[in-house]
């Protein structure tokens, strides 16, 4: 097991925290700057294998980057896309991974194990596709959706031109303004079916992976908001003294400290078995969204409310901390769904 | 007339004419014509010399309507109550009569964005000038600010002093034109606050409230009234609603999902008859005091709980409702205003437990040579 | 609905706490200490109806009293005599409530809605018991045992002579170094059929009556613990300062404060739902427990934590007020059972 | 011989002689002559001179076997090593070949009942008598104290001064007439500690380590020792054990006790990965300094919660078990030694996020116009 970074990741991650450094969460999404990520940094390449034009890396470099991406509340379909290379790794599409990797193509996806009400009657590849996804996250900037759908030998993951014909895109208002979401209606729309299904086993494991990209995410938003609290706290001054000197906010950002330290070893872990030990994955993916979700939010939480008055304004940047954790804990499905997957895991 | 018949008066009056307009000014002008304006205010300042007994039977009464008169609350639960208590003949007369018939407008300016917590360490300068004052500055979280005539407005008038005693209260022209009044936009997208900046704004020293460098003795009845119209308002904690509005929306078929209500309702309980009993007591006439902190305190909490609670519940839709985003960025409001979580467990330790206080170290040192405000 | 003490029970208090001013938790059951609590204060009489020789008082008036035999934690079979006096006046029998009011015969109870595997073949009033039941409070000290048995027409109410024959008691090492427990063997024990069984409820009020008594004792652990505690914090120095003016001391303080508040409003609550609102009883009964044994254990465990060091010693009597936290807690089962009960209350 | 020769002679040693004997001392002189004790020392005293590589591949070979070399722990880990860093060569010389071979067993001397967390205001006096030293006081919380030979004793040696300066070093023979020894029972019935008392014991001035009233800086080399010792056992919490044990004793098909099973593995888990990542971090060169304070405060809330939960899981019936009784009692041992959960929070704060320290007090003032222990 491997739950320290090695050098080469090391550089990633600086590399990657060097060039989000000067960027504002409230910019909304930039293609100029997805462009130098992807060409400059490829980084929507990354995980694709090296035979589709990728990096070939593992889930442990795609979390580094992902911690990064968080830590900087990074506007678009960043995370979208890369869950979108994670399911088109499981059930390999050279046309799709090869656009992603050349950062030519922008994908997102719908959840994947159940949730999609979308059906098809065709059988072969081509499919028109017809059902309504209540939200799809960054629907509205991507160029493909990929979604779980029904058909007669079970559950195929179906790629859709979501600029197509018979596809409606509504924004929705988001409590995390950082990240759009939209509504996607489809009527007869155009997809191909990947892979050869019914892909169960693939998609499962898909699901895990999310899972800890996502864990990856969070643990960067709480780093950042930790850090944005502790600095505050030294130079913050109430009734003559520093308010990192009180007691009852230095112990209290111990306890964040302790709640970092721990998320950091868990997603290290569940990355590693992502690229490692695919037989703890499972659990160790269940494991990071029950334990880093919960200790995210709280987190960010408290990184807000030890700001005081000023953390409760629009201009200050605590809240876009606070309403991207209460997001991503509820982004795969209501919290308890974790506690209750590991429970079954663990054959409780 | 005796309290029932009083109860049974005010009742009547309500049921004819509480919902008749929304327009605020108007209904206060009735109201004080009724004699329901300052009840517990002296006749001579154009209240109506009652007791505290009336005025609880009146609010109990209105409970069930929504009064309009919410632009009023600062003016008369604080600013009314600094001037009865700290004012001159001359600003009674003049201010008093004005606020309880809703003629004008007040609303208080004492936070800074260096000084929340820690209002004494205010930087907004007052300096002579002749026979009154100018002032610079700026002040922030005030309410109402946008429709107030006239603001109570607490200032710095020595910085060779420590910061407790160079301080002075002021009566300040809202609509005197160094006055900027800007909406100050909060993490809900809304603006329930205002930021106000002052530039050159002249106050006549008539309109000074206390002595000069006393103002922290006058700040200090205006936060008196201040929690005691905070702890009136504690008691309506959301967490009965919530579980009447989750146990629809969600399936409490779902054993967990069930126990996550039980534990709302559990705490919802506890806070509430704890706030019953903190209003019996009152009744029968034992003042909370402090410990109306604890109820502060633990309503903010069950309120970040609450909303938390809800959205997990709910899951992902909870992002795309409205009602349940609004709730989850309103949250932390309750801990934040009236006094963070930090300084009610102070307030609950030093004067309810009788813990001693932290060594001060901002006492002493003149203001000048203070760490105030945020630096490094 | 009444939650502040009247001018009587204010007395009453005062004089309970008067006269366990001078007892320590360490001296073990001494019998004297209960001819006077029982002789002078009437304290084994208040809730029997003055018909049977007793006070006639309601549960707010026994709150009152346990909350101060709880803060003292009083040796001895007192709080198993209070509840064998509430089961006793819910199948009222005159023989063993007048020996009870007037402190001729101590009692104790098995607890009521099932657990109990006791049967009898009877079919009247008097009745040969079998079974076994494993842990029974005080039975001990007790001289007569109240215990719900099985017989042809349902659970019945049987009071059992425990000094008589086919009884055989096992003390038990507890965790409660201040209430004793002992493992109860009936083999063709006597015992008298109390009431007109079926009797369920009757003894459901009973357990529910059951759960407001307990509560009132945790609040007095509670309170007591605090108290302790607070005193402390103003008297013990580290770095040069009493330890009460650390915030990372005093916030604790006053969070364990908010509990004791919120403790006493729900024990005050259930007392006047017992006595005056039979309706509102069962989930006044069930919130009890369920908050007020957890918070009472909360507090209890921040006590000696915030003791130190000497907290943890033989000596202290900070383990003591920890260890009875802890028994009461599980006294009337596991803790979700009241949760669970509550949720069905609410019809959740 | 290479890392992997040197497990390989280091498992093939312990499977031969682990369990050939409870007697300590036999054991530990076994060990000395098979080249295992004192693996890092320099060989001029005892030691092996080796590098900490070779003993943390001994420490994992041992990790399988109970080594009966618990009354060696404080010597071993604490007085030798400050006696290396700290002691002359003659105390070198005199102890530390005694040590390493099972000769003799050491305690150490630092809390009183009045210093506890803030061990540096403890009044344990000696004072000068001619060329040695007479010591009165009391100290507490000592392990091994009743095998012991030697004590590391720290002492006040000046008042006038403040309390960190005026402190001294000793080594003091505990077979001294004027050294009581006396078991402290603790909350769980038994005694893992043990209460001493000096009544006038002479110790001679070339037992000093360190320099008169230079105790402080001693003593603070003998703490950092402890730190290491402690965050080298941490890691062993007993979440998974529990998990184990209640998954057998309670109805895992009770949604609701299942959840709490899921809780505890997380909670077990989080901490356990986390140990083993500062585990990599020391392999691979990263010391993880006073990050360490962070999983210690960690084991301890983790070992509150475990026992709590076991108990309300259980029940009625966790008051009369044996297992489950002596779990609660013994939960709070781990959040009270070693510094309680105040002082690892103040660590972390202060020492991993560098956050602003206190304002000291107690610094300044002399020792004896310090207020210190317990007192009104």
């Amino acid at each position: 097991m491997k739950l320290v970074l090695g050098q080469d990741q090391q550089e990633l991650r600086a590399t990657v925290r060097s060039f989000l450094a000067g960027l504002s969460p409230r910019e909304g999404h930039r293609p100029e700057v997805y462009a130098r990520l992807n060409g400059e940094l490829g980084l929507s390449g990354l995980i694709i294998p090296e035979e589709y034009g990728g990096a070939g890396a593992g889930l442990t470099e795609l979390a580094v980057v992902l911690e990064e991406t968080g830590a900087a509340l990074l506007p678009g379909p960043f995370l979208a896309n890369a869950l979108a290379a994670i399911a088109l790794t499981q059930v390999p599409d050279k046309e799709l991974l090869t656009a992603v990797a050349e950062g030519r193509l922008t994908a997102t996806v719908a959840p994947l194990p159940g949730g999609s009400d979308l059906v098809t009657a065709s059988r072969d590849g081509e499919a028109l596709v017809d059902g309504r996804l209540a939200q799809v996250v960054n629907a509205g900037e991507a160029d493909v959706l990929l979604a779980p759908v029904t058909r007669h030998d079970g559950v195929a993951l179906v790629a859709i031109d979501l600029a197509g014909e018979g596809v409606t895109r509504t924004p929705l208002t988001t409590l995390d303004l950082t990240r759009s979401q939209a509504e996607v209606v489809l009527e007869g729309a155009r997809g191909r079916v990947l892979g050869s299904p019914p892909d169960g086993i693939a998609l499962e494991r898909a699901w895990n992976l999310f899972s800890v990209a996502l864990a990856a995410e969070q643990l960067g938003v709480m780093r950042a908001s930790l850090e944005a609290i502790v600095g505050y706290a030294k130079i913050r001054v109430a009734f003559g003294r520093y308010i990192g000197s009180y007691q009852g906010v230095k112990h209290k950002l111990a306890d964040m400290h302790c709640k970092l330290e721990q998320a950091e070893s868990i997603v290290r872990y569940a990355a590693w078995a992502a690229d490692e030990s695919p037989g703890e994955l499972p659990e160790a993916a269940a494991l990071a969204q029950a334990y880093v979700g919960r200790a995210c939010f709280e987190v960010a939480r408290d990184h807000l409310l030890l700001h005081g008055g000023i953390g409760f304004t629009w201009e200050h940047d605590a809240h876009l901390y606070y309403k991207r954790a209460k997001a991503d804990e509820v982004l795969l499905g209501p919290p308890r769904t974790h506690r209750e997957r590991l429970a079954d895991l663990l054959e409780l | 007339m005796n309290l029932d018949e009083y109860r049974s008066a005010a009742r009547v009056w309500l049921a004819a004419n509480a919902d008749r307009t929304d327009d605020a000014r108007e209904f206060m002008a009735r109201l004080y014509d009724a004699g329901y304006s300052g009840i517990t205010w002296p006749k001579r300042w154009g209240g109506q010399g009652l007791t505290q007994a009336e005025e609880r039977a009146f609010a109990a009464e209105a409970r069930d309507y929504a009064l309009p008169t919410y632009i009023f609350s600062i003016g008369l639960g604080m600013c009314g109550p600094t001037l009865l208590d700290r004012g001159t003949d001359a600003q009674r007369e003049r201010f008093l009569r004005p606020l309880l018939r809703g003629e004008e407008v007040w609303c208080q300016l004492f936070s800074e964005p260096g000084a929340g917590s820690d209002v004494a360490s205010l930087q907004t300068r007052a300096v002579r000038d002749g026979d009154g004052w100018v002032v610079n500055g700026q002040k922030v979280w005030t309410s109402v600010a946008q429709h107030a005539d006239w603001g109570l407005l607490l200032t710095r008038t020595d910085v060779d002093v420590p910061k407790h005693k160079g301080l002075t209260m002021f009566v300040v022209d809202m609509h005197h034109p160094g006055v900027t009044v800007r909406p100050l936009k909060d993490m809900t997208g809304r603006s329930h606050f205002n930021e106000i900046f002052f530039d050159d704004v002249t106050i006549p020293d008539k309109h000074r409230v206390g002595e000069v460098n006393d103002g922290w003795g006058v700040a200090v009845t205006t936060l008196l009234h201040e929690r005691l119209s905070i702890s009136a308002g504690v008691g309506m904690g959301g967490g009965a609603d919530w579980l009447a509005r989750l146990r629809e929306a969600v399936d409490t078929g779902d054993p967990l999902v069930r126990d996550q209500l039980v534990e709302l309702h559990i705490r919802s309980r506890a806070l509430s008859l704890f706030n019953q009993r903190l209003s019996q007591e009152t009744r029968a006439g034992l003042f909370p005091g402090a410990r109306g902190s604890a109820a502060k305190l633990l309503l903010a909490e069950l309120t970040l709980y609450t909303a938390d609670l809800a959205t997990s519940l709910v899951g992902p839709e909870s992002v795309v409702d409205e009602e349940l985003s609004h709730a989850i960025s309103l949250a932390p409001a309750m801990a934040l205003g009236g006094g963070t979580n930090e300084i009610m467990r102070n307030i609950i330790g030093e004067r309810v437990l009788n813990l001693p206080p932290e060594p001060r170290v901002d006492k002493t040192v003149p203001f000048k040579d203070l760490k105030v405000g945020t630096q490094q």
